[in-house]
């Protein structure tokens, strides 16, 4: 299957997400996940950034948390809810919120 | 006469749920308790970004342009213009590697005189110590 | 054209995962698609009707008002859990059904994609 | 004896925070001791009258009521969460006042204890 | 005639949020679905608890008799009764140290005939593969 | 300054418990919290024990969730809600729930 994860926190994620397995898995930070894609604690990445190499963050949330798109990591791609819409249709079979 | 100091710890990060909104325009409302208590009578309060919670504290926040609700920034800046004391973790700062220039450290803007201070914890330890009462968001 | 059934539960009233749902049905609908919006647990908040409108708060009823006004979003509450919380008939956002939750399973059913907002 | 302020912060209501406030509640006035109760954000679901009960939900209707009616109980609603929220002055609880939140402020003035449930 | 499948994953602890709980009155309004349906249409549900999720397992809950609501454990009981397949993570049950006597493995006291089974993760996973839809709880 | 710490949680407790500083520090286990007292994760006893002499269980919160007095930590004191207000009044200068 394809699996389209949206990572809706920034704490206890990495758990449940490292389990998962998929054909493809997507990544998309929404909500408070947003900030897996823009802060490095303790100098590091977050580790949710090398479960999958489809990274998306939603701008909106990125934007409203203070964030530009020049801060995250350049792995993320940033994307609109109108995007979103079309990774749920057309990229992904299943869709789950974390 | 007495004055009660109470410590508005906040270790939430914003938006996903109402706590940390909720610590700001709690303490905000110290402006007005006076209409509840006697002549002389006074509640200091004491905001302190702790944990996550100080991912609250960064600058450019669009939140009243995207979703239409007022953004942390905005009530951080509002209790500076009351003069409200704000403190933000110093280790929490360097930890989640947030550089002083990203902080809302004043509301300048806004003609605000007091400022934020990005303060070790020990000192928010000890602003507890001396609050009456501690409500930690 | 598709479906998307998007199930919130918990509470969000003053958490903007509620606008996050209500954003993603209008981006849907905007591309053609339609929506099954069900509302469970203290997401039922958002069918009470006569919210006001502060800076604090998003304003929801109005885009969901414009939602229905589309023909292509139906919105439903969770009919047992609004009445534990005193949120009766009379007390409904106009246009918002009330069911027991065998509804959501059955959007589910019909639904190309299912986005079922959980957690707290 | 003594008066404990409680601030029930972010929604409780289908979860049991909700029910360890009421019942320490009732075990600090059982030992002679004053309450205020305070309802903030969330939480002012519980200030909803005409909740209906059922075997999934704990009914704090009735034990409210009750220690309202020992004269050491005070609950009040933060009035702007629950007008955001829909619910008006004729929705309310019997018993239950609402006040801006310097009341809270207030109450925990002339606390000798307070504690504050906030998170999620 | 189409049979869609459910999955609804619990990874929440109960009692301080409502989400396990809901998780199982919704997999249980499973049966009464057809109302809704066409003939001969039909969805089936899996229950699979994880991660901290499988403390709502745990025998011996007294919320009805302390807190006056129903328990996890009688909902637990009641998907058994109603045929519902229900599955416990292994690798979680192991890590948190929980013995299997202290499971709900049955509803025999209901008269239920289905029981749990304690599964490893990998079986869990492919009942996601094989549903239609994910619900995480 | 004597403070009364009301744990109600399973996870992400300790960051915030172990830096908070008291002459007299006491954990109250309560709602979720209850887990500390009774699981051992990977064989291990919860770290949140360690950070105090003074250490309760809510009896009620414990029982709800299946457990029982004889499976817990034997430092972890059960008290009701009676003997809680009596900690809250008695014990502790200040309360915090976290």
């Amino acid at each position: 299957m394809t699996l389209g994860v949206l990572v809706s926190d920034f704490r206890n994620m990495d758990n449940i997400l490292s389990r998962l397995k998929a054909d493809k898995l997507g990544v998309i930070l929404v909500s408070n996940g947003v900030y897996h894609a823009a802060v490095k604690e303790g100098g590091k990445k977050s580790s949710i950034l090398e479960k999958s190499p489809h990274l998306y963050v939603l701008s909106e949330d990125l934007h409203s948390r203070g964030f530009a798109e020049s801060e995250i990591d350049t792995r993320v791609k940033s994307i609109t809810y109108s995007d979103l819409v079309d990774l749920i249709f057309n990229e992904y079979e299943k869709i789950i919120w974390i | 006469m007495a004055t009660k100091k109470l410590a508005f710890i906040v270790k939430s990060l914003p938006y996903k749920t109402e706590a940390s909104r909720l610590a700001l325009t709690h303490a905000i409302a110290s402006q007005t308790v006076e209409i509840y208590l006697e002549d002389g009578d006074m509640v200091e309060p004491v905001l302190a970004f702790m944990g996550d919670g100080v991912l609250n504290c960064l600058k450019d926040q669009t939140a009243m342009n995207l979703y239409g609700v007022t953004s942390l920034e905005q009530h951080i800046k509002n209790s500076l213009l009351l003069d409200l004391k704000v403190m933000i973790c110093k280790e929490d700062v360097e930890r989640l590697g947030i550089s002083e220039d990203a902080l809302i450290m004043d509301a300048e803007d806004i003609g605000g005189e007091t400022k934020a201070s990005i303060a070790p914890f020990g000192e928010i330890m000890k602003e507890m110590d001396t609050s009456d009462h501690l409500l930690f968001f | 054209m598709a479906k998307l059934t998007i199930g919130v539960f918990s509470s969000l009233v003053g958490s903007l995962s509620l606008d996050f749902a209500v954003k993603l049905s209008e981006a849907a609908i905007k591309k053609g698609h339609s929506v099954d919006f069900w509302l469970s647990g203290n997401a039922t908040m958002l069918s009470k009707k006569g919210q006001r409108n502060f800076k604090d708060y998003s304003a929801l009823q109005k885009p969901v008002q414009d939602l229905l006004a589309t023909g292509k979003f139906q919105i439903t509450a969770c009919e047992a859990c609004a009445e534990a919380r005193g949120f009766h008939k009379e007390d409904t956002m106009e246009g918002c059904k009330r069911h027991s939750m065998d509804w959501y399973l059955a959007s589910c059913f019909s639904a190309d994609r299912v986005l079922h907002i959980g957690g707290d």
